[in-house]
């Protein structure tokens, strides 16, 4: 049994169409129309998706390798559009349909009152095609298309409340930071193409091993190791779509967008898009120790760094948030040191959990009548107790409990750090194990102050005359902190039910899976790892099940971090808020740093926006506008004017001037034969 | 004993004087004329010299055809003039400048 | 002694010679309201002449008179376009000499005898029929300024022209005198043989340099330009028309004959003075160039500009002429057929705007042309684009000729200085479109075509042969060419 | 009938223009619809090159040759290769939109100004069928008038300097380049043939010179940096059609004139002196992009980034010299050309629809300031999405033709030189973010003033306007193998000819 | 007394006088006293041309210079009486310039002439043979006889352009005519018309037509 085209194309181009159904025809089939066709659209690619992960697993079907059409064909280059479908993609395919999915559904509720409801159903069907285009890819001229694809996406959404001035900065800083990691990307690509003369995937993989000795030069005397060059080009495009540090300013800007789309892009698919290529490109990040090693030490700053922010945030989506970026630092760790199926692991899980958390706080906000701020909420566990215990479900998941799904990949991840021998791998396994001390306490920091203990906000009960959702895009001006006017509630089943559903393989998925993909050969050569570099291959020898990898896990350094951050954050923000502000006092400097993260923010600003502007008008000033136009053009034509109202004047009227010029012509013609002519 | 660079030279010399007339003369108009007829006589005397001293006839025929010309030259020259001064009231070269640059 | 056969070959002149004294008596007798018969009769006695030209035409080149009397392929092309331009220009000045009052007959007759003595110059084959031709055709030209009687630039003018002109005269007899000198002959033929064997070399430079004098001044080159802007400006425009036109075919046709029957060129093995007078046309052309186009961009009258839109032409001429071979002086011909053309529209679109009491003189004059006659204003941005030397028009034809011709001769230094100038003198051939298009009419004043039928007529068809002739030149080309082939 | 295509291609617009003109003030309407039925059997005529060239051989196809000027050897003679057959496409189709843009936008004179733009046509095909140098370069300069027509009554304010400096800026080129030609006419012994002047045999000092002369004339067309300040100015000024056809289809004509004569012609010098394009090139594409940036009129913005653009054209030619002279890689060579003529295309494509979607906002709030419109997408949203596709693609996002050159330039460009691919690449950055942040200031936001609030939508001339661009950008963006099959072989000819030298 | 030094004496003496009376000619206040160096130039150049065996052009020179064209230019002069004051302006000024380019210009002319070739020509036999006129006559009835003829034409030239520049019925000009005068009859002086002895009141009816708005189209 093997794959067929036309399933592969079924998956890719079903969201599409129904995007564009959605998007063009959004006025004529309306909004049920539109979020019905688009789900339909998602709903065939998820199914059809794990058809063919089953196929794949179960079914015993062939790996999949097939262009669609040539692209462009020039000599031995050539280009096309094609699928590439082993279990990595097909596990990451089911993670995007499914995620995406439940996302269609849960914007049913979470939208219902929107005004741009058919336009936002049509972009995250886009957002499903470009990111199935991406994964599926066999190539890497489609790679880089999806993966702008999906950045444009990415664009369109964050701006989507277009109203916003905020949102549209994001939106803007997330598209140009991006493209600073695209930057590097396609440079990557250039050089896989300038080393092995393709863009296929497979014949680049096969002639991977070629590339060892051989070297770019940098300058006359300066020559770069070709396989590190690439490495790291490859993966300053993952830093970009990762959001690693420092390319990771664009990510907490971009929970401006809707929340579902918080969860499906920000969290779930797109950025772990970087992750997916790294691994997917595994045969050619083996052959350089010196980008693995950077990508670690990327990693593990990202992971620890950025999640230190997250204690300081109050903006519930904003702390979810830095939770994504840490955890995705997490995977860049992992890449580092070559447990690619780790990091991929560790993709899968987070996919759910942390979709779950947006989609809960998304959740969240909503009963909070789009209130994000954490310091006006509290208590809220008798309104909301769905969101309430999924949420509690999804935070357990990703501070590692053990038997929850977060646990096992994190947990691998830590052991699989611990085990390296890579250059950065110490400073890396410090950060990652502080990393888990922190993810705890935002964790929980986030649960308490949401959930749990007083309720730090007043309900008015004024009739408005409208409806609390027709003004979730209006402006933040008109709102006053911490005063509500209707009570919070549960939100309708549409939202509730993605819930339910993210958080069982929340729980679960990890159990279940953790043996065959992480230890297993589940991912066949899909991933390639080398023999000496192969860190969790030499875990697997520890590692004598799920259940026993749980039960060990409480005896683990890791367990115990959490719980530490647990314990603190349970003191701290239930039993003793007030410790937190005193905190917040006698740690000012380092909790200005956090609060301002790094002032990562203001530096970009300041030198690449502000500097760039600046740059931009000096040259216009000086370049065009004085030197070119000034000096050169138009001075010359200035020159010209004078020196045409200089002769002009020669011409003076006056007969014997006229004379004058005549003799001294014959003069001059006749001196000069005199002189030189003879 | 007379050779013909006396002619030339004497030829030159009026030539030149003529010329330095030209545009030394800031007076009327006529004595621009009567410069031109002193560079015209210069030339005149250089054909004359040349045929002489060559021994062939059409220097002296060109200064024929030359002190004709000039004559015809004369006369439409001061009609223009006299149509200058009908019409300006002066004859003067330094005030001839309506049109210029 | 003149035979049958000599006076057979003078026909087209010895026949204008007589229309014109016929005309001269008819416009005597004729009274004011009947002046309009000599206008035509004048037209048809030019065409005539032009037929002439064409069927005496010998298919070797002829001489009458002991070689004082050339007729070759050069002088035909440049008799007979001579004879067509002036016919035009006869159209375009009908209306404008009536309205004010410049008398037709003395005009006609006056021209005519010009033409005749343009045609006895571009014919000459002897140093004194170069000079009698010229003073016939000058003589002429110094009465035709001056015939605005009650004008004082005309008279300006005049005595401008008159002054310079004799003053150049004076030089070019002056250099002739010393040529006689250093070859003993008026003969061009014979001095140019005579040229190899002479001892007064240097005499033979000096004469040379004081007719290039007399040349540059015919042509308008600087430095001996200074008339050029002034006489333009001042002559009736009628007259303008003609002497910055056909003018400039007998201006080339005299510098032919001196230069290369005379003084010698390359062709047939560098003999005579060929290198040293390219090299003196060459500096005069880069001269007119400069201050041709420099000067025209600051210029506020439309006629001035025109005038030193001319000499900056002339230094396109001359480069055609430094070739000093049969391309180069075809080159050259092209390039003064081409503007005698363009320049005849040009200032024939003056004369057709113009009106009493409105002399369509300054630039500002145009504005808004497109607005009131859109054909006008396109006939005269053809002229423009032609004069400019934008292709597909007639202009940028000869520019290319000449332009090759100087690449050919090895001057390319030369070459590039045209284009540079080139570039300079497009600026304000696109200011007068600018005028036209770009502008909104000035208050008060109406620029329209107030021309009679014919004058119209002919001014489009001559605007329109700019374009026209830009894709069907080619004969014309191997006409000039086959002037200069025997 | 097919073996006159080329010569009905060129002349049909020239001679549709004169009922146009006949048709005159009085009956506008008249003139519109003849103009639209010119441009569009003009289109179909383009279209029938389509099956007549044959795309596999790459030759100079379609031949027509007259004795033009016979005595010195000028011929009209008229043939295309797959760039040229491209080229020409897209100038009729770039045209219909044109006259479908201003049907009623221009009010004064309509038929001037459609008689100027089918002239203007007829002298592009001219320009992309000639093969005699003289032929070329009369087309090259005669559209040069209606151009300046164009910008000089329907233009803007300033109007006046910027056509006057647009004509005189690329007539200060082009008459080197006629030096250059004669020169080369004389080497070759007295013919204008293009074919003959890639035979000549030139040592380097000539060709360095010619290669200036060349590189002058075209370096100002395309234009490079620092020859390109006309070019802001030009589109500030002309009418929105001025802008489309200038950006569209003219500034192709300088690309055009690089392959057709510096590369066959001074094969050698190009080779000498491809450091100083690519330099140039790429200081195009960083320098420039920073000058965009900071643009405060929609129209130079998107001027501006014509010339980061063109300069992935330039760039993409020129590095083909190092890649098979050099590096020894004629196929990387034939990808960064390729690449050359996609972006050129698809530059087409996208200016012209940049400049339209300008002149739309233009049309109605009579401004292209930035500052004064500002959540436009309130207010037309239909107009918006096109008008984000079409910045999406002038930044060269993939799936649409703007990344397709791009992505074949700077592949290239690497295997040339790392270096050059890294300042290129950079315009993946500096591009997006002046275009992202106009879109930003004129499309996003809350709106601004009363007037953005009256604005009205997109009517459905407009729609097909755009929309038109908008299926040519995506179409090549996704698909972009028949362009490049059409281009293909002619461009593996050039490639050929670069190894060859002519010392 | 050696002929060739007495030739050569009158050569001097004529050439000097001749020389300077054209410096007179360019340098006199008066136009009248510049005419009559011009005169004396022409004058002396005769004689100098009569020393070179030309005796019909220097009698040419004298008839048709001295006899004709100068007594025209007097005959302006006079005619056009110019203030002498006001055009003596400059001549001071600008006399260091006109001599130093005069100067310079002979320096070139001479050194290019090449005057010491030339003085090893000494006056041989006449070519004239016995009659300078009869030589000249052979010439220019036989070889030159166009030239003759465009001569002929060049002087109708002038006579026609003299004419037409300064012969004119000037229009608007105020003349009297005798026959006219004459001619005139009562009738065409005096015409009767009865006049009413007294005018109505209202001289001035109101205007029927509105006064034109000045804005209307």
């Amino acid at each position: 049994m093997s794959l067929s085209l036309s399933i592969l194309l079924t998956i890719a181009l079903a969201p599409l169409v129904g995007s564009i159904l959605a998007g063009l025809f959004g006025r004529v089939i309306g909004r049920a129309g539109a979020h019905t066709v688009t789900l339909l659209g998602v709903a065939i690619a998820c199914g059809l998706s794990f058809h063919v992960l089953y196929q794949l697993v179960w079914g015993g079907a062939q790996n999949f390798n097939q262009d669609v059409y040539t692209w462009f064909e020039i000599g031995n280059y050539h280009a096309s559009v094609g699928f590439m479908v082993d279990r990595l993609t097909a596990m990451m395919m089911v993670v995007v349909t499914f995620v995406s999915l439940l996302v269609h559904l849960y914007t049913i509720g979470y939208m219902a009152d929107d005004p741009g409801y058919q336009r936002f159903f049509s972009y995250i069907s886009l957002f499903t095609f470009s990111m199935l285009m991406l994964v599926m890819s066999n190539n890497f001229m489609q790679l880089f298309f999806g993966w702008e694809a999906v950045g444009l996406v990415s664009y369109l959404l964050i701006g989507f409340w277009y109203k916003r001035p905020t949102a549209i900065f994001a939106n803007l800083k997330a598209f140009l930071v991006n493209r600073v990691g695209d930057f590097g990307f396609l440079l990557g690509i250039a050089a896989i193409l300038f080393f092995l003369k393709t863009l296929d995937y497979q014949t680049a993989f096969d002639a991977a091993p070629t590339l060892v000795g051989k070297t770019l030069q940098i300058t006359q005397n300066h020559a770069w190791d070709a396989a590190t060059v690439i490495g790291i080009l490859l993966f300053i495009g993952a830093m970009g779509k990762s959001a690693q540090v420092p390319l990771h300013v664009w990510l907490p800007d971009s929970m401006e967008g809707p929340t579902p789309i918080s969860a499906l892009i920000h969290a779930a698919t797109m950025v772990t898009a970087g992750i997916f290529m790294v691994a997917r490109m595994s045969p050619l990040f083996e052959l350089t120790d010196a980008a693995l090693s950077f990508i670690l030490v990327i990693g593990s700053t990202t992971a620890l760094f950025t999640g230190l922010i997250g204690i300081v945030q109050n903006d519930i989506k904003r702390v979810i948030a830095y939770s994504t970026l840490s955890q995705l630092g997490y995977m860049t760790v992992a890449l580092g040191v070559s447990a690619y199926s780790g990091a991929v692991f560790h993709l899968m899980t987070h996919a759910f959990f942390k979709a779950l958390l947006f989609l809960g706080a998304g959740s969240v906000i909503i009963g909070m009548h789009h209130e994000q701020d954490m310091r006006y909420m509290g208590g809220l566990r008798k309104y909301m107790p769905v969101t309430w215990i999924t949420m509690w479900i999804g935070s357990l998941a990703l501070a590692g409990t053990p038997f929850f799904s977060g646990f096992y990949s994190k947990d691998a991840i830590i052991e699989a750090v611990g085990e390296s021998h890579r250059w950065g791998a110490n400073y890396a396994y410090f950060c990652v194990l502080a990393g888990v001390f922190v993810t705890s306490l935002y964790s929980f920091r986030l649960l308490y102050m949401t959930f749990h203990g007083k309720e730090r906000f007043t309900v008015e009960h004024q009739a408005h005359g409208h409806g609390h959702d027709d003004h979730h895009h209006d402006d933040h001006g008109h709102h006053t902190p911490g005063v509500l006017e209707h009570a919070p509630h549960e939100s309708p089943w549409v939202v509730t039910v993605p819930l339910v559903l993210l958080a069982i393989p929340s729980i679960l998925i990890g159990f279940f899976t953790v043996g065959p993909m992480l230890f297993g050969d589940w991912f066949g050569k899909a991933i390639h790892v080398n023999e000496e570099n192969n860190v969790l291959g030499e875990l697997a020898h520890e590692f004598h099940g799920a259940l026993n990898m749980g039960i060990h896990g409480f005896t683990a350094a890791p367990f115990w971090l959490a719980f530490a951050g647990f314990a603190v954050a349970t003191y701290v923000y239930l039993f003793n808020p007030s410790i937190a502000d005193k905190a917040k006092r006698a740690l000012k400097p380092v909790y200005e740093l956090l609060n301002h993260k790094y002032w990562i923010d203001e530096l970009y600003f300041a030198v690449f926006a502000k500097g760039g502007v600046k740059l931009g008008e000096g040259l216009a000033k000086v370049g065009d506008a004085a030197i070119i136009d000034g000096a050169i053009v138009n001075g010359s034509a200035g020159l010209v004017q004078r020196i045409a109202s200089g002769t002009r004047r020669l011409q003076s009227g006056f007969l014997f001037h006229y004379a004058f010029a005549m003799i001294l012509g014959l003069i001059l013609l006749l001196g000069g034969y005199w002189l030189i002519g003879q | 004993m007379i050779t013909l660079s006396h002619y030339i030279v004497l030829g030159a010399i009026l030539f030149c004087i003529a010329v330095a007339g030209l545009f030394i003369n800031r007076k009327n108009v006529i004595v621009l004329l009567m410069a031109i007829e002193l560079m015209l006589l210069a030339v005149n005397t250089n054909f004359v010299a040349f045929s002489r001293f060559f021994g062939d006839v059409g220097g002296q025929v060109f200064v024929f055809f030359i002190l004709t010309v000039a004559a015809a030259e004369s006369a439409i020259g001061l009609a223009i003039l006299v149509l200058l001064f009908r019409n300006r009231s002066t004859i003067n070269v330094a005030e001839i400048d309506s049109m210029k640059g | 002694m003149p035979s049958i056969n000599d006076i057979l070959i003078l026909l087209p002149e010895v026949y204008l010679v007589v229309a014109a004294c016929v005309l001269l008596l008819l416009d005597a007798y004729l009274k004011p309201g009947q002046k309009g018969t000599v206008h035509w009769l004048s037209i048809l006695v030019l065409l005539v002449g032009a037929y002439l030209v064409v069927s005496g035409a010998p298919t070797t080149p002829a001489t009458a008179f002991g070689g004082m009397f050339i007729r070759d392929g050069v002088s035909e092309v440049l008799k007979l376009f001579s004879l067509l331009i002036i016919a035009v220009i006869f159209v375009y000045a009908r209306p404008y000499l009536k309205e004010r009052a410049i008398p037709f007959g003395e005009f006609y007759t006056l021209t005519i005898f010009a033409t005749v003595g343009l045609m006895f110059l571009v014919s000459a084959g002897n140093l004194v029929t170069v000079y009698l031709g010229l003073e016939l055709l000058t003589l002429s030209s110094y009465a035709l300024v001056a015939l605005n009687r009650d004008s004082q630039l005309s008279s300006e003018a005049a005595i401008k022209y008159f002054v310079l002109g004799a003053l150049a005269s004076g030089m070019l007899l002056y250099g002739m005198s010393m040529v006689y000198g250093a070859t003993h002959s008026l003969d061009l033929h014979t001095i140019h043989a005579a040229i190899v064997g002479t001892e007064w070399k240097t005499l033979l430079l000096f004469g040379l340099v004081f007719m290039i004098v007399g040349i540059g001044f015919k042509l308008g080159a600087a430095p001996f330009h200074m008339w050029i802007p002034d006489v333009y400006q001042g002559s009736p425009t009628a007259v303008t028309v003609f002497i910055g036109s056909a003018q400039k075919l007998a201006a080339f046709g005299m510098a032919y004959r001196l230069l290369s029957t005379g003084m010698g060129d390359i062709a047939g093995g560098a003999t005579g003075l060929a290198p040293q007078w390219q090299l003196m046309l060459a500096v005069l052309a880069v001269l007119s160039l400069a201050i041709g186009n420099l000067v025209a961009i600051v210029q506020t009258n439309l006629k001035r500009l025109l005038a030193y839109s001319t000499i900056s032409h002339m230094g396109y001429l001359l480069l055609g002429l430094v070739n000093a071979g049969p391309e180069g002086y075809s080159a050259s011909m092209f390039y003064a057929v081409s503007y005698a053309l363009t320049s005849a529209a040009a200032f024939g679109m003056i004369l057709i705007l113009s009106r009493s009491g409105f002399e369509c003189e300054e630039i500002d004059d145009l504005r808004g042309l497109n607005q009131r006659s859109p054909w006008f204003a396109f006939l005269m941005l053809l002229v423009m684009f032609s004069l400019a030397g934008v292709p597909p028009l007639f202009g940028f034809f000869g520019k290319l000729l000449v332009l090759k011709a100087a690449v050919d001769a090895g001057m390319i230094w030369l070459a590039i200085v045209g284009a540079v100038f080139a570039i300079v003198g497009l600026y304000y051939y696109l200011r007068v479109v600018k005028v036209m298009y770009f502008d909104a009419p000035a208050e008060g004043t109406d620029v329209r075509a107030t021309a009679d039928a014919p004058a119209r007529w002919v001014l489009s068809i001559n605007a329109l042969a700019l374009l026209v002739l830009g894709f069907t030149w080619a004969p014309l080309l191997a006409w000039c060419q086959r002037a200069f082939a025997g | 009938m097919s073996n006159h295509l080329l010569s009905l291609l060129i002349w049909l617009p020239v001679v549709g223009a004169i009922p146009v003109l006949l048709a005159g003030a009085g009956r506008p309407g008249l003139a519109r619809w003849i103009s639209l039925l010119v441009a569009v059997a003009t289109f179909a005529a383009s279209l029938a090159l389509l099956p007549a060239y044959d795309a596999a051989s790459g030759t100079l196809q379609l031949n027509e040759s007259m004795s033009w000027i016979p005595s010195l050897g000028i011929n009209y003679s008229l043939a295309v290769d797959g760039i040229s057959v491209a080229l020409i496409i897209l100038t009729t189709f770039v045209q219909i939109l044109v006259i479908v843009g201003a049907w009623e936008v221009i009010q004064n004179k309509p038929h001037q100004y459609m008689a100027a733009m089918l002239i203007l046509e007829g002298m592009m095909i001219g320009v992309f069928c000639a093969t005699d140098a003289l032929l070329f370069y009369v087309f090259f300069e005669a559209m040069l008038i209606p151009m300046f027509i164009l910008i000089g009554i329907w233009g803007g304010p300033r109007r006046v300097y910027a056509t006057l400096k647009f004509f005189i800026y690329t007539f200060f080129g082009s008459i080197f380049m006629l030096i250059g030609l004669i020169y080369l006419y004389h080497k070759t012994g007295g013919s204008f043939a293009m074919s003959d002047m890639a035979n000549v045999h030139l040592t380097l000092t000539e060709q360095s010179w010619l290669f200036f002369a060349f590189l002058l004339g075209f370096a100002i067309k395309v234009p490079m940096v620092p020859v390109h300040t006309w070019l802001p100015d030009a589109h500030v000024e002309a009418p929105t059609g001025g802008s489309v056809v200038l950006a569209a289809v003219m500034l192709k004509i300088g690309g055009y004139g690089f392959l057709r004569f510096s590369l066959p012609i001074t094969p050698d010098a190009s080779h000498e002196f491809a450091w100083l394009v690519i330099v140039l090139s790429l200081i195009a594409v960083c320098y420039i992009g920073y000058i965009a940036l900071v643009q405060q009129d929609m129209k130079k913005l998107v001027a501006y980034s014509s010339i980061a653009h063109m300069g992935f054209v330039t760039l993409g030619i020129f590095i083909g010299f190092l890649l098979v002279r050099e590096t020894n890689d004629p196929d990387a060579a034939r990808l960064g050309m390729q690449g050359a003529m996609v972006q050129m295309i698809s530059h087409g494509f996208i200016s012209g629809a940049m400049f339209s979607c300008i002149g739309v906002l233009y049309d109605r709030l009579h401004s292209r300031q930035i500052k004064d419109y500002g959540g436009v997408i309130n207010v037309m949203p239909i107009f918006a999405p096109f008008y984000v596709l079409f910045a999406m693609a002038n930044s060269g996002l993939p799936g649409t033709s703007g990344f397709v050159g791009e992505f074949m330039v700077i592949l290239a460009a690497f295997s040339a030189n790392p270096w050059i691919a890294l300042f290129a690449a950079f315009t993946l950055i500096i591009g997006a973010a002046y275009t992202l942040w106009m879109v930003k200031r004129v499309l996003w936001g809350d709106i601004t003033n009363k007037h953005v609030a009256e604005l009205k939508d997109v009517n459905g001339r407009e729609i097909f306007m755009l929309g038109a661009f908008a299926a040519g950008v995506l179409v090549f963006g996704i698909w972009p193998e028949p362009l490049v099959h059409l281009m293909d072989a002619s461009v593996a000819r050039i490639v050929e000819q670069l190894a060859i030298t002519k010392v | 007394m050696n002929t060739d030094l007495l030739q050569l004496i009158c050569f001097y003496l004529f050439g000097g006088v001749a020389v300077i009376g054209a410096l007179m000619v360019i340098s006199v206040k008066n136009s009248v006293h510049a005419v009559l160096s011009l005169v004396l130039t022409f004058f002396s150049m005769a004689c100098v041309w009569l020393l070179a065996e030309a005796e019909f052009l220097a009698i040419a020179l004298v008839v048709v210079y001295v006899g004709a064209v100068m007594v025209l230019f007097l005959f302006v002069v006079m005619m056009l009486d110019i203030k002498q004051e006001v055009v003596r302006e400059g001549f001071i000024r600008y006399l260091p310039v006109g001599i130093v380019v005069a100067l310079v210009m002979l320096a070139e002319m001479l050194a290019m002439i090449g005057v010491k070739a030339m003085a090893g020509h000494t006056l041989g036999p006449n070519p004239a043979g016995e009659s300078n006129v009869a030589w000249l006559g052979q010439a220019l009835y036989t070889e030159f006889l166009l030239p003759f003829e465009i001569a002929a034409l060049i002087l109708t030239v002038g006579i026609v352009a003299a004419v037409a520049l300064t012969l004119r019925q000037r229009l608007g000009v105020r003349h009297q005519s005798a026959s006219q005068q004459v001619a005139v009859q009562a009738t065409d002086r005096v015409r009767v018309v009865k006049v009413p002895v007294e005018r109505p009141a209202s001289v001035s009816p109101a205007p029927v037509v509105a006064p034109p708005q000045e804005n209307a189209p």
